[in-house]
């Protein structure tokens, strides 16, 4: 079964193709990459399939649903969640309450309950426990280090509780042990039966990682396949070093 | 024992604003202390959306203005007694700020301001140029809802109204900070779209701050207009009043409940002051624009936020290392 | 939690206050105790803000005043101290201030503020203390249907009164000179609204046609649009009711778009030292409403003229002496009933006097009726060959010039 | 019909000088996404100072530009300098509004102690004279405020499109991380596109002194207008703005001539939420409202 599928998606800015009639196709309960060089449109897929940028053209379907027109919130409600390339924490708020944001119902009587009565903190204390940074629950995001924040970001959108989750460079500006820790966090939430779709640069963790990987170039896929397939394929080699 | 001492200062300020009343020497300060209470309704109210959502609005004199005429026209031309009056045009006003909020809110940051000032302007319009049903410029005049009382009683009575408004506003601000609706407010002021990923639906949630914030500042001015009883359209529709809800909010920190009530604590009587102290000129006005301008220099987050790291620095400097650790 | 039960208790007490009937009011209303020391006279008047200018000239007639009643030994043999508070033209600001006078600083007398728009809250608070409170420029008829026991009006006559000995006039005129149609403009202001509606009603019901009717908000900043309709009407009087920057606006734009009434009347505005240069030679010919001359004859306003000149080194203004007019009314009250205390048994005895009174004024005898409105008319003025003249009403001591009419073009 | 195009020539003239008036807002925005809210209070400040100077020396209140321009050139770059550049990125926009909202109460303040409160007014000989053209007639006053609003406006685009410094200004609009990168010198460019944005203020301070009485609390009844006009031209963009002024002042004279000076008034009002709804961006360009 599909978990995310795209047909013809296409996005310009200011004539420029930046996604380009692209029609890819996520199976649940994998771990994807999606590469590409450098303004190949990964972020923009994100964005668009996010519902924070409209398409100009093609749909989005989520688990057969047509999710296109939905509002970025309603994306989050049916199961979709995300990370931002730049990691992306709501700085003056502390810990715990960046982990009170994610809504994955608009229920009345939820949203003005007290956190505390409805076991929000408890689950919240959960996720920043697997994460490891249950220590911080009272800090300020902004005084965190840059690994904290990301790792922050992560558990504050497994609150939404996604069951595809879509992280735009997990490994960005992070040390080695920390990619370590994520990769394998990521490993054991694919295992509990969560899909994942990871845009990531560092190739060593995507094909180490991934179960499937999907090549953008110049807005468009030119490859598919299980990594070992993908990292012999000549057209991704010739995408990358632009021969 | 921090807790303690807190509900201790707590209780304190609590017995005391009850006893105000009874114990302030002139009627002079009994009317100052309700005018004071007003602005530190109005701030706070104003604080519901400027505080949570970082949304400044320099217009909700606007609803301050339509809340009072409400009332007063409820009461002259449909006959309702007071309670009904105040209630009901509050809600009415509730009603439109979600109408205009859902315009409003689609912009962000400097124009959202533009359209908050934008409202003030139109609305003073509105109830000048409608004479026939608000009197326009010759004002409209409010039954008392208390014609037996005489001056010193009905300024005890509207000291304890507007008191149950701020205790009920600052309830319900104290009530959404520790909701997950309050969360995501604030997440809104910090980064709205990354709250909108998170699944937060952001306009909602901005609309319902914003109309719930219009309907508390329109209880005020319908208070205002039973006990003041004399409205003018361009003295509630004025600029000033709006902002000085956000010179109040801001001066005693947006991001505490106490915020605003601090800051009018401070504002109301300094205002005062320098009309005394620097009365004969305009230059009174300067100061106030000079402290205002000092306040969003030096201190933007206000005076709570201010004191509480002078008080607690040790501890913020060890969460920073152990969070770098 | 605390805050909640903070909401509860304040309602609790409210009852209770309503009931026990505040400790505060009955310490408020006990006599102030010395009878001895200056007479204090407190005072609200917007130093600063929209209503400044005018607030200001009214304060310097206060002070004019004090120094002649000082000069003759004061008030009761006590000597008078005022006691000025700015309000910013703002009416909480206003309340405040005379919430503040009466009850803190425990004033023997208050003089009223400006404005029409200040003047009613303001009242408000002396009325709820019994105390007499005489103004000098709530002019609008609004003011007096507030029920205000002790409200009085020191000038000639209220805003809607004011063009009476011009529509007089105008009224009285041959059949073949009177003009047919009359434009009307004027800020929407209850004062400004007063007068020109004043003349309208009358004119109207005289069979002078209105041919335009404008109001226009205070936040108006260009006149030419409105100066257009009127040009394009053709009328053969212009009545503006108007305060300064308007009146200016609309004599400039009319002159511009080559309206050439026959008659043109503003309030207001001509009226200030600073509307000839405003509008240059236009402003030949020009009428408008004034309560006071210079050349008056009135007794007193000679010694009033001179002590103004050498006190603040220019010419007395109209503010400057309605200000001085209230003065000199509650003066001869006071006299007459020979307290100055702030009991209520005072002043009402002082207001009593006021209603049934006549007085003796720089600005002609006054007299007022039951709801505190003087009874008698403001003179016409008019710019002749530059000067300002007064030319109505016809024959009084006041009169300077004959009313030029029609115009010369301007 | 005649009302109509008299209406018409009066509402171009007029909205002429709205242009010249928003110009600066229009800068400000583009080149700090800060709404000035002081910007009407710096037109009464140089309206004052053009009194001053024609008062003291007679000269026409024109040729107080030479010294009002420079003057007000640098006091926009000291107040992006000292004030404006010194508040935290990250509130901004809101922050800007509240120190500018203090700084106009300033100068109402001081303009109120030095000047007192009374009404001041410059007029000149051609103040009172028209130009007839047909059945409508054009007054000086208007013609020359109009003429100079152009001769500004039509300056400022030159400088915008043709110098380096306006391409620099242009790319700082644009996309300031891109413009760092290509090595302008955005804090410094940010501070001159503030002096422009003044400098403006100081020609339509006189023009506004030529043609209308002014008082130190004159500058309140701007404030709105103003915003509605960027706002409606789509904020950041100069030319937009100037197009929007132009619009609002026909519509502005023309319901003033067939309806009244309330709905007049009111107009600005409704395009500016008219615009919020069905194109919040502005209708003429720039891409900024809703993001700023």
């Amino acid at each position: 079964m599909s978990s995310l599928r795209t047909a013809g998606l296409t996005k310009s800015f200011g004539g420029v193709r930046a996604v380009d009639d692209v029609t890819v196709e996520i199976a649940e309960g994998r771990i994807n990459g999606l590469i590409g060089p450098n303004g190949s449109g990964k972020t923009t897929f994100f964005n668009l399939v996010t519902g924070l940028i409209r398409p100009d053209e093609g749909r989005v379907l989520y688990r057969d649903r047509d999710i296109t027109r939905y509002a970025p919130h309603r994306i989050a409600h049916v199961g979709l969640g995300r990370t931002f390339q730049l990691c992306r924490v709501f700085p003056r708020m502390t810990v715990m309450e960046n982990m009170l944001v994610a809504v994955r119902r608009t229920r009345l009587r939820e949203l003005l309950a007290g956190t505390h009565a409805t076991g929000e903190v408890e689950r919240a204390r959960h996720w920043l426990t697997r994460m490891g940074i249950e220590h911080l629950e009272r800090a300020e995001a902004r005084n965190l280090s840059y690994g904290q924040q990301k790792l922050l970001e992560l558990a504050a959108v497994f609150m939404g509780d996604p069951e595809l989750v879509l992280l735009d460079e997990p490994a960005g500006g992070v040390n080695p042990a920390l990619i370590e820790r994520i990769v394998t966090l990521v490993r054991d939430l694919n295992a509990e039966g969560r899909t994942f779709l990871v845009v990531e640069h560092n190739m060593d963790m995507v094909m180490g990682m991934c179960d499937h990987v999907i090549v953008l170039d110049r807005g468009a896929p030119i490859a598919e396949g299980p990594p070992s397939a993908v990292r012999a394929d000549p057209r991704v080699l010739e995408a990358y070093l632009g021969v | 024992m921090r807790n303690a001492s807190r509900y201790a200062l707590l209780a304190a300020g609590v017995a005391l604003a009850l006893a105000y009343p009874w114990i302030v020497p002139n009627l002079y300060l009994l009317y100052a202390g309700v005018l004071t209470l007003m602005y530190a309704a109005t701030a706070t109210s104003w604080n519901i959306l400027g505080g949570f959502t970082g949304y400044v609005s320099l217009g909700h004199s606007a609803f301050f203005g339509l809340g009072a005429y409400g009332t007063g026209l409820l009461m002259t031309r449909a006959g309702w007694s007071w309670i009904p009056s105040l209630i009901g045009s509050a809600l009415v006003v509730a009603l439109f700020a979600a109408l205009v909020g859902v315009a409003a809110v689609r912009v962000r940051g400097a124009s959202f301001v533009i359209v908050s000032i934008a409202l003030v302007s139109m609305t003073n319009l509105l109830v000048q140029g409608w004479r026939s049903l608000t009197g326009g410029s010759t004002g409209l005049r409010v039954p008392s809802p208390f014609p037996d009382l005489n001056r010193g009683q009905s300024h005890f009575a509207f000291f304890y109204l507007f008191l149950g408004l701020l205790a009920l506003v600052m309830l319900t601000w104290w009530f959404i900070s520790r909701s997950r609706y309050g969360a995501g407010l604030r997440a809104i002021r910090e980064d709205e779209d990354k709250a909108e990923s998170l699944g937060v639906p952001t306009a909602a949630f901005k609309v319902t701050a914003y109309a719930l914030s219009a309907l508390f500042v329109a209880l005020a001015g319908g208070l205002y207009a039973l006990w003041f009883r004399s409205l003018d359209p361009i003295f509630v529709f004025s600029i000033l009043i709006g902002s000085y809800m956000v010179l109040m909010s801001l001066l005693g920190g947006v991001r505490h409940l106490f915020g605003p009530l601090l800051g009018a604590l401070i504002v109301a009587p300094a205002g005062e002051y320098f009309l005394v102290a620097l009365g004969e000129t305009q230059v009174h006005l300067a100061a106030a624009g000079l402290l205002l301008v000092l306040v969003v220099l030096f201190m933007p987050e206000g005076i709570i936020p201010a004191a509480a790291r002078l008080v607690s620095r040790p501890q913020q400097a060890s969460i920073r290392e152990e969070a770098a650790g | 939690m605390v805050s909640f039960r903070n909401g509860v208790a304040a309602l609790a007490l409210t009852s209770l206050a309503i009931s026990a009937c505040g400790g505060a009011a009955q310490e408020a209303a006990a006599p102030s105790a010395t009878a001895a020391g200056p007479v204090k006279i407190g005072i609200s008047l917007p130093l600063t803000g929209d209503f400044s200018e005018p607030g200001k000239g009214i304060q310097e007639g206060y002070q004019v005043w004090a120094d002649m009643v000082n000069a003759k030994g004061g008030l009761l043999g006590r000597k008078v101290e005022l006691i000025f508070r700015d309000d910013a033209s703002d009416p909480n600001k206003v309340s405040s201030d005379y919430e503040s006078l009466i009850s803190q600083d425990k004033v023997n007398l208050v003089f009223g503020p400006f404005s029409s728009r200040l003047v009613i809250p303001a009242a408000q608070v002396a009325e709820s203390y019994d105390m007499l409170f005489v103004e000098p420029a709530g002019a609008a008829k609004e003011v007096f249907e507030q029920g205000f026991e002790r409200l009085f009006y020191a000038a000639p006559a209220i805003a809607s009164d004011h063009y009476n000995y011009l529509a007089e006039y105008l009224l009285a005129l041959p059949a073949d000179k009177r003009p047919r149609t009359a434009a009307y403009a004027s800020l929407d202001d209850p004062f400004a609204m007063g007068t020109a509606y004043g003349l309208r009603d009358k004119l109207a019901a005289g069979g002078i046609k209105t041919v335009v009717d404008e109001v226009y908000p205070p936040e108006t900043t260009d006149f030419a649009p409105i100066a257009a309709k009127i040009a394009a009407a053709k009328p053969d009087l212009v009545v503006g009711g108007t305060q300064f920057e308007d009146s200016v606006g609309l004599v400039r734009a009319l002159q511009e778009l080559g309206s050439q009434p026959r008659m043109a009347a503003f309030s207001t505005g001509p009226t200030l030292a600073e509307f000839p240069a405003a509008v240059k030679g236009a402003a030949e010919h020009i009428v408008s409403p004034v309560g006071w001359a210079v050349s008056s004859g009135f007794p007193g306003n000679d010694a009033f003229v001179k002590r103004y000149k050498e006190m603040f080194k220019t010419d007395a203004n109209e503010d400057a002496a309605n200000g001085f007019t209230v003065g000199q009314i509650v003066e001869a009250a006071v006299n007459a009933v020979k307290c100055v205390e702030q009991t209520k048994e005072c002043q009402t005895k002082l207001a009593d006097h006021i209603r049934q009174g006549s007085f003796e004024t720089i600005v002609g005898p006054l007299s007022f009726d039951d709801k505190g409105r003087p009874e008698q008319a403001h003179m016409i003025q008019q710019y002749i060959d530059g000067k300002v003249e007064i030319v109505l009403p016809e024959g009084s001591k006041a009169q300077t010039a004959k009313l030029v009419y029609p115009k010369k073009e301007w | 019909m005649t009302l109509l195009l008299q209406g018409l020539a009066l509402g171009v003239l007029t909205g002429g000088l709205y242009a010249l008036l928003a110009s600066g807002l229009s800068l400000y925005f583009g080149v700090m996404r800060v709404v000035m809210v002081a910007h009407p209070a710096f037109l009464f400040l140089a309206a004052y100072l053009t009194y001053t100077l024609h008062t003291a020396s007679g000269l026409d209140p024109l040729l107080a530009l030479p010294v009002t321009v420079p003057l007000f050139f640098a006091l926009g770059v000291a107040v992006q300098r000292l004030l404006v550049a010194r508040l935290a990125p990250e509130n901004l926009p809101m922050m800007s509004v509240l120190l500018t909202f203090g700084l106009a109460l300033v100068i109402e303040g001081l303009l109120g102690t030095v000047y007192t409160g009374s009404y001041k007014s410059v007029s000149m000989d051609y103040a009172t004279r028209s130009l007839t053209l047909g059945a409508v007639r054009l007054p000086y006053d208007r013609i020359v405020a109009f003429a100079v609003a152009a001769l500004t406006l039509a300056a400022l685009f030159t400088i915008l499109l043709k110098s380096r410094f306006g391409r620099a200004l242009r790319a700082t609009i644009q996309h300031r991380e891109a413009a760092r990168l290509v090595g302008i010198r955005t804090e410094r460019v940010t501070g001159y596109g503030f002096g422009v944005g003044l400098a403006t203020a100081a020609v339509g301070g006189s023009v506004l002194a030529l043609i209308t009485p002014f008082f130190p609390a004159a500058h309140w009844a701007w404030i709105g207008k103003l915003m509605a006009i960027i706002v409606v031209g789509g904020l950041g963009s100069v030319l937009g703005a100037a197009l929007a002024a132009v619009m609002l002042g026909v519509i502005e004279s023309l319901v003033l001539v067939t309806v009244d000076a309330t709905w007049a008034t009111m107009m600005f009002y409704v395009f500016l939420f008219l615009t919020l709804i069905a194109r919040p961006q502005g209708f003429f360009g720039g891409r900024l409202a809703q993001r700023f």
